[in-house]
């Protein structure tokens, strides 16, 4: 049983980073690299632990994983202008709770509230990005500001207690429930891992073949040069912080869907795990370059440690502390590599 | 083999927690178990301990305890567990749902109520009050605050109850936000802290406003037992913490065994003071 | 005919700085009208007004005959005035093509880039200035010269009306610039009005029909440059006549070697190179763009990792890991790009000049002494007469040749006994030149071993006494300055690895 | 009463500040506007509730901005040289927890506890330092590291459980008794506040006058410039973030005074209000530019605004969202007065 869902596991992985790599522009090859952290890791608690590669705990890891993937996209975007966000735990339950607003207290069909989550996501980024752009605020600080604003705000509006998602039946289904599954019942892949993949692919397209993400990349790079070439950088960096936000909100019905319930309190913390993940998977946070595989990669790191180290009942507060030497680590390997190519 | 027996608690750095963990060692060495013990840092992280569920069902486990921070995102989990015949032991606050078959629990609701009856009998059932809450959304504080709230409305209309605010259990920012309170409310004549941190900060707040005033605390603790001793604080509830810890894993044993279970096992809470603090019974149930 | 632009009574003022006072400018269609002035003359910022960088303080523009008031770089783009800019403004992590076409991407569908035709647009722009650049080259990685181009190749890109040079020869060699007047000689055929700036005053009578002059801010002629003797544009810039000295022999005898390098390696650039230095001596190194001279300066200064070779100091072996090591050993070194690896830019005068050798102004180790550091800068502002407001203006606020000389003072602080200077007047005006040859001259008669990298041969052989020349990391031959020539030394400039061994 | 604890303040807050322009530095009047919107604070909360300007009031202000304030001055050392400190809200409890451990647990004098104490975070910020300039790992990325390491030392090194400082009897001195007091009885302002005037003074001669000051600046403003200029660069970097590391022990001696025990639970979260702090203060997060006196101003600001909105008993919710609000406001009004100056 093991051993069957071991090798499982290596094709299907080893299928998809082929396939990421021809979709993930060209860079992509030299990033693959990044996967050295992450299958060091792999192979480390294979060997300590008979039930970390057991289909149920990679399935446990992969649901895991959707939350802070999505968001890490969100957060990989805005980093690659030389920007940070450190709103996107708090918008994110903020998308939650409004997805809880329409659905369950107005009662409203599912798909206007994955409507309205994803479209007060973007609004948000909008409002951090104008805060930014325009009265020339450091994000760090717009969007910390940001983050207690829609921390208030998640408990003003929820009053302060969960918003169960109880009159929408189907709404679990966004993220539990597994489209693959119905095809191959013995991968039962939820669909949170589904939209985080697809998530991706689409955010590596926009990153590689857009206007929008030339723009990101050209922010990051030297922002007074895009100006002076007669780019409105406003507009797309107001453009880049509503993407990253209508992404948090996807990753609010996730949450949502997941917990079939809108947790106001959540959502603090979360953003430092986002930034963690673009940074181990090569992001620069000095901006101008990135990719999204690389994030994927990053979060994969993370969630990995986090249940190996669970598997292995390491005491709580080792885990902290392992936790913060291996992002150290992870972050070093990576310059190391990048160095070295 | 050994029995294994995880229990996922909504926390671990307070001491509540680890006085619970303590309770479940304590059980688990007399009955031959190993068990393991986490908690998210926040009761804020729901799904940080749905996570932490969902490991903890993937090492297939003999049974597992689990106190959830909300009972209806647990479920698919739970109904996992229970395809697996993984019994599932309940603690400190009940899941909403049959599948657990046990639940070692207090009352919260009625021990913050009778918090709130000893406040008035010691400011002689009239006048202000403030409370202070670790948490604004976790069961535990809403249970704590909202028992304390209904007790003095419903039996003592004359204590008014003029601020209820939150520190997280933060002993600094609860000290801040007593002494706030005081300086807001020159009359105020009492303040309940519904957790250790709440309580231990409250009593820093007070006693640097050179106050004084009628302190109720929540939970135990060596700073809150010596303010108990000393006279800075009025008294506290205290739950069972240890005893819940060993109710969990004891039930799961039993259910292992096939014995059957009552489906709440009320671990009780006690009031004490400086009166009682030395009393076996009560003592027994304190914690450092 | 009316002017293609046409400015009046122009004003602008800085906090503290009077950058533009009442000043006037004319440019007609198919004109390459050079605008001269000395260092903080207010040249850039007048350009940076036309080109909708800065707004003025008073004053009108006329485009066309018609006033108009641009309030981006975008509005002046959308209305045909492009500007390349003093200092480079490129995207290092993008590539040439994506530079060139940034905010102007060929799309499919409206959303997706063409990058194919991205990159066969700017494949047929660089061709045409017959230049040897890969359009999908990082941008970063190239050298100064290099990015250059790329700003040329971008504002031509722009079929401009008008097209304002804020110096762009700087950084480049006598082939390219030639392959740049070319340019400007089709765009003035076609009828672009060219704005010209720079401080090479033999450009000025190859390209320029005319020439405006200001000085301090203020607007003093406008002359055809034909009819107008060099002497009188410069003693009109400076207010005064300069007179131009031919090389003065070296009246002192060389000293004993100060430094010598052998076998050095570093990377691709830096092959086998072996050079002796003397005291007292200005040892040129002369080279195409590329040739590798600034990635010896810096392996022997050890801001790069060295792979193998040696390096005496006075005779004895210097082991050179650090820029600090190679401080402490007497060895400076003024980087060629002052932005990037010269100059706190943040910060003020004074900081900068004393950064290399803040210890000597430290009491109990720790102390700043104020006033020595004021004392000290206020001596260096008179001697290379830096125009800045105060010693604690800020860098970034101070023109660009003024910000060179920044870097000199710095290293004039630190008194070393080998001096690598890296291009040490780009960007400066002829009077300032002046000063900059008398001070290196100065230095070498004191007994300082200095290196010159120039790309400027008139420079080379006025100030060298001895010339390396290097070609593709290689030292392809050295020269007594009295036998060598311009001539001579681009054949050596040119003579490559490969067809040596032919 | 109120008028006469009121016009108190003011004088003493007016002599303060005059002591302060001359002291710290010359660009100290310019901003000396920073104090605008805290003025504007004070004077909005005195009219909104009688209780906020008394004395009492006003103490527990000043007591309450000490550990933030210490913080945030150990933050701006590491802001102005483009870096970043997440690791100090943690450090500070384990530097807390490291006192107890001599204390308590080894039962050594007081001033053994307290050399501790300014050691360990000394010694953590000096790893922090190395992480940062020799293996070349974003501050962002080494302190959030650190950040993790420290939080899960503290919970290691106590056993989980609070160190109270019971055999040192004049610990609690440290922060709460008043060696003004002693003097003016009327005017008990706690040594806390002693010490962070003090720290914030001394803070200030080390930025403007010495040649650590002086490479902090040069390192924010251009750090491969700097190298060139023959200094070590890595040798200076590393005593910066050590130097915070210190500053940090101070702040966990006053918390662990003030609570008379190591908490070791506590920390996290204090570093983002630190961080406001500093940038509210008018220090560029991208280095180069910053005053310690701004980043008192700053610390006030934020304790503040949270004693305000407590006093006027505003729900707690509504307080995370005002906070957030001003906080990006007080950055604007930054922004604005920089520009017209
Ligand atoms: N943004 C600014 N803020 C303050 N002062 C400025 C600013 N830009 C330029 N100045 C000042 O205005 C004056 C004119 O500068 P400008 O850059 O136009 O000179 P320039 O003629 O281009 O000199 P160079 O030949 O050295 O490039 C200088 O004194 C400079 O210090
Ligand atoms: N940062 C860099 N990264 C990669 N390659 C670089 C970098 N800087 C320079 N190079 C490479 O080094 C080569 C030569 O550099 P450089 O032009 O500085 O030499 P040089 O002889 O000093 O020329 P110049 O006359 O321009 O000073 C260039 O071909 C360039 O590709
Ligand atoms: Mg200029
Ligand atoms: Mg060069």
């Amino acid at each position: 049983m093991t051993m069957r869902s071991e090798a499982l596991t290596m094709t299907k992985d080893g299928r998809l980073s082929a396939m990421k790599a021809r979709f993930f522009g060209p860079t992509a090859r030299q990033k693959l690299l990044a996967f050295a952290s992450l299958v060091l890791l792999l192979i480390f608690f294979s060997f300590a632990s008979p039930v970390f590669m057991q289909i149920d705990n990679i399935l446990g890891i992969l649901q895991s994983t959707a939350v802070n993937g999505v968001l890490a996209i969100a957060c990989t975007f805005v980093i690659i202008t030389g920007g940070i966000d450190l709103s996107v735990g708090t918008l994110m339950t903020f998308c939650a709770v409004m997805a809880g607003v329409f659905l369950t207290y107005w009662e409203l069909p599912m798909w206007i509230g994955v409507v309205a989550a994803i479209a007060t996501g973007a609004l948000s980024g909008v409002v951090s990005g104008t805060l930014i752009a325009k009265m020339k605020i450091p994000p760090f600080i717009a969007t910390l500001g940001m983050m207690m604003l829609l921390k208030g705000l998640s408990l003003v509006v929820s009053g302060t207690r969960p918003i169960y998602f109880n009159n929408t039946e189907n709404f679990p289904m966004i993220s539990q429930d597994s489209l693959i599954g119905l095809a191959l019942p013995n991968l039962p892949i939820p669909n949170a891992v589904l939209i985080l993949f697809a998530l991706a692919a689409l955010a590596s397209v926009v990153l590689n073949r857009t206007a929008l993400g030339r723009y990101t990349f050209a922010l990051g790079s030297n922002e007074e040069a895009v100006r002076l070439s007669g780019v409105n950088v406003d507009r797309w960096k107001i453009a880049i912080y509503g993407l990253g936000g209508s992404i948090c909100g996807v990753a609010g019905l996730l949450i949502a869907s997941r917990l079939n319930s809108a947790q106001p309190a959540l959502g603090q913390g979360y953003e430092l795990e986002a930034i963690a993940a673009v940074v181990i998977g090569g992001t620069s946070l000095s901006g101008g370059a990135g990719t999204i595989l690389g994030t994927i990669i990053g979060a994969f790191i993370m969630s990995v440690l986090t249940n190996g180290l669970r598997i292995l009942s390491v005491a709580q507060e080792w885990q902290t502390v392992v936790t913060g030497v291996i992002i150290i680590l992870a972050v070093y390997a990576d310059i190391l590599r990048r160095r070295k190519v | 083999d050994d029995i294994y027996i995880p229990l996922i608690s909504k926390g671990f750095q307070h001491q509540f927690w680890q006085a619970v963990k303590a309770g479940a060692e304590q059980a688990a060495k007399e009955g031959n178990a190993k068990i393991s013990f986490e908690g998210p840092e926040t009761e804020a992280m729901v799904d940080k301990q749905i996570d932490m569920l969902s490991a903890d069902l993937a090492k297939h486990p003999n049974a597992i305890g689990f106190a959830a921070l909300d009972s209806k995102a647990a479920i698919p989990l739970l109904k996992k567990a229970q395809a697996e015949h993984i019994p599932v032991i309940a603690f400190d606050s009940g899941v909403d749902s049959d599948i657990p078959l046990t639940t070692c629990t207090t009352d919260n609701l009625a021990a913050a109520g009778l918090a709130a009856d000893k406040m008035a009998e010691m400011i002689g059932d009239a006048g202000e009050v403030a409370v202070i809450v670790h948490d604004q959304t976790s069961r535990t504080g809403i249970d704590r605050r909202d028992g304390f709230l209904n007790e003095m409305k419903a039996k003592h209309p004359n204590v008014k109850i003029v601020s209820v605010q939150y520190g997280a259990g933060d002993h600094l920012k609860s000290a801040e936000i007593a002494k706030a309170m005081i300086q807001a409310n020159p009359n105020l004549k009492g303040i309940f802290g519904a957790n250790e941190g709440s309580a231990e900060g409250a009593a820093i707040g007070v006693k640097e406003s050179g106050k004084k005033l009628v302190l109720i605390g929540y939970d135990s603790g060596k700073e809150q037992k010596e303010a108990i001793i000393s006279g800075a604080m009025a008294g506290a509830i205290t739950q069972n913490p240890v005893g819940i810890g060993k109710c969990v894993v004891e039930s799961a044993l039993k259910a292992l065994k096939g014995e059957k279970l009552p489906k709440v096992i009320d671990t009780g809470f006690y009031w004490y003071d400086k009166s009682n603090i030395t009393d076996p019974k009560v003592a027994a149930v304190l914690y450092d | 005919m009316t002017p293609l632009i046409a400015i009046r009574g122009l004003s602008k003022s800085f906090p503290g700085v009077r950058a533009l006072s009442d000043v006037q400018f004319e440019l007609m269609a198919g004109e390459v009208h050079a605008l001269m002035g000395e260092n903080g003359a207010g040249k850039s910022t007048l350009m940076k007004i036309l080109a909708g960088v800065y707004s003025r303080d008073a004053g009108e523009i006329l485009y066309d005959g018609e006033p108009v008031s641009f309030s981006s770089p975008r509005a002046a783009q959308a209305a045909g005035v492009g500007i390349i800019h003093q200092e480079l403004q490129l995207m290092n992590h993008l590539t040439v093509a994506q530079n060139i076409f940034i905010g102007r991407e060929p799309r499919r569908l409206g959303v997706f880039l063409d990058e194919e035709k991205l990159n066969r647009q700017a494949r047929d722009i660089l061709e045409h200035m017959n230049l040897q650049l890969n359009p999908r080259a990082v941008v970063g990685a190239l050298t100064v010269a290099k990015q250059q181009m790329v700003e040329i190749a971008k504002a031509l890109s722009f079929n401009s009306r008008v097209l304002i040079m804020d110096e762009p020869t700087a950084a480049l060699n006598n082939a390219e610039i030639a392959e740049l007047f070319k340019m400007i000689r089709e765009l003035k055929a076609r009828g672009v009005g060219i704005v010209y700036i720079s401080h090479k005053m033999d450009e000025l009578k190859q390209i320029s029909d005319r020439v405006t002059i200001l000085r301090d801010g203020e607007y003093v002629a406008t002359v055809p440059t034909q009819t107008t003797s060099m002497e009188s544009i410069i003693s009109m810039m400076v207010g005064r006549t300069l007179t131009e000295k031919p090389r003065a022999e070296n009246a002192t005898p060389l000293g004993d070697v100060a430094l010598e390098v052998s076998n050095l390696n570093c990377g691709p650039l830096v092959r086998d190179i072996s050079f002796t230095l003397r005291k007292g001596e200005i040892l040129g190194f002369a080279g195409l763009m590329g040739a590798g001279r600034t990635e010896v300066a810096r392996a022997v200064f050890g801001a790069d990792k060295v792979r193998s070779g040696e390096i005496f100091v006075d005779g004895a072996k210097a082991a050179i890991k650090s820029p600090q090591q190679a401080v402490a050993r007497g060895i400076g070194y003024l980087s060629e790009d002052r932005k990037r690896y010269g100059l706190a830019t943040s910060m003020d005068v004074e900081s900068n000049v004393v950064m290399s050798d803040l210890g000597k102004f430290l009491s109990l180790r720790f102390f700043l002494r104020k006033l020595a550091i004021r004392e000290t800068v206020t001596k260096f502002i008179n001697l290379l007469d830096i125009r800045t407001p105060s010693a604690t203006q800020e860098v970034r606020l101070l023109s660009g040749g003024n910000q060179q000389k920044i870097v000199v003072a710095k290293w004039l602080v630190r008194d070393c006994e080998i001096l690598f200077f890296d291009e040490p007047t780009r960007g400066i005006d002829v009077g300032a030149k002046n000063e900059i040859y008398k001070l290196l001259r100065n230095l070498a008669d004191r007994g300082k071993a200095i290196v010159m990298i120039s790309s400027e041969l008139p420079e080379i052989l006025r100030m060298s006494d001895r010339i390396v020349v290097m070609c593709e990391g290689r030292i392809t031959g050295e020269l007594l300055a009295k036998d060598a020539t311009q001539e001579r030394i681009m054949q050596l400039a040119t003579q490559r690895e490969t067809l040596n061994a032919a």
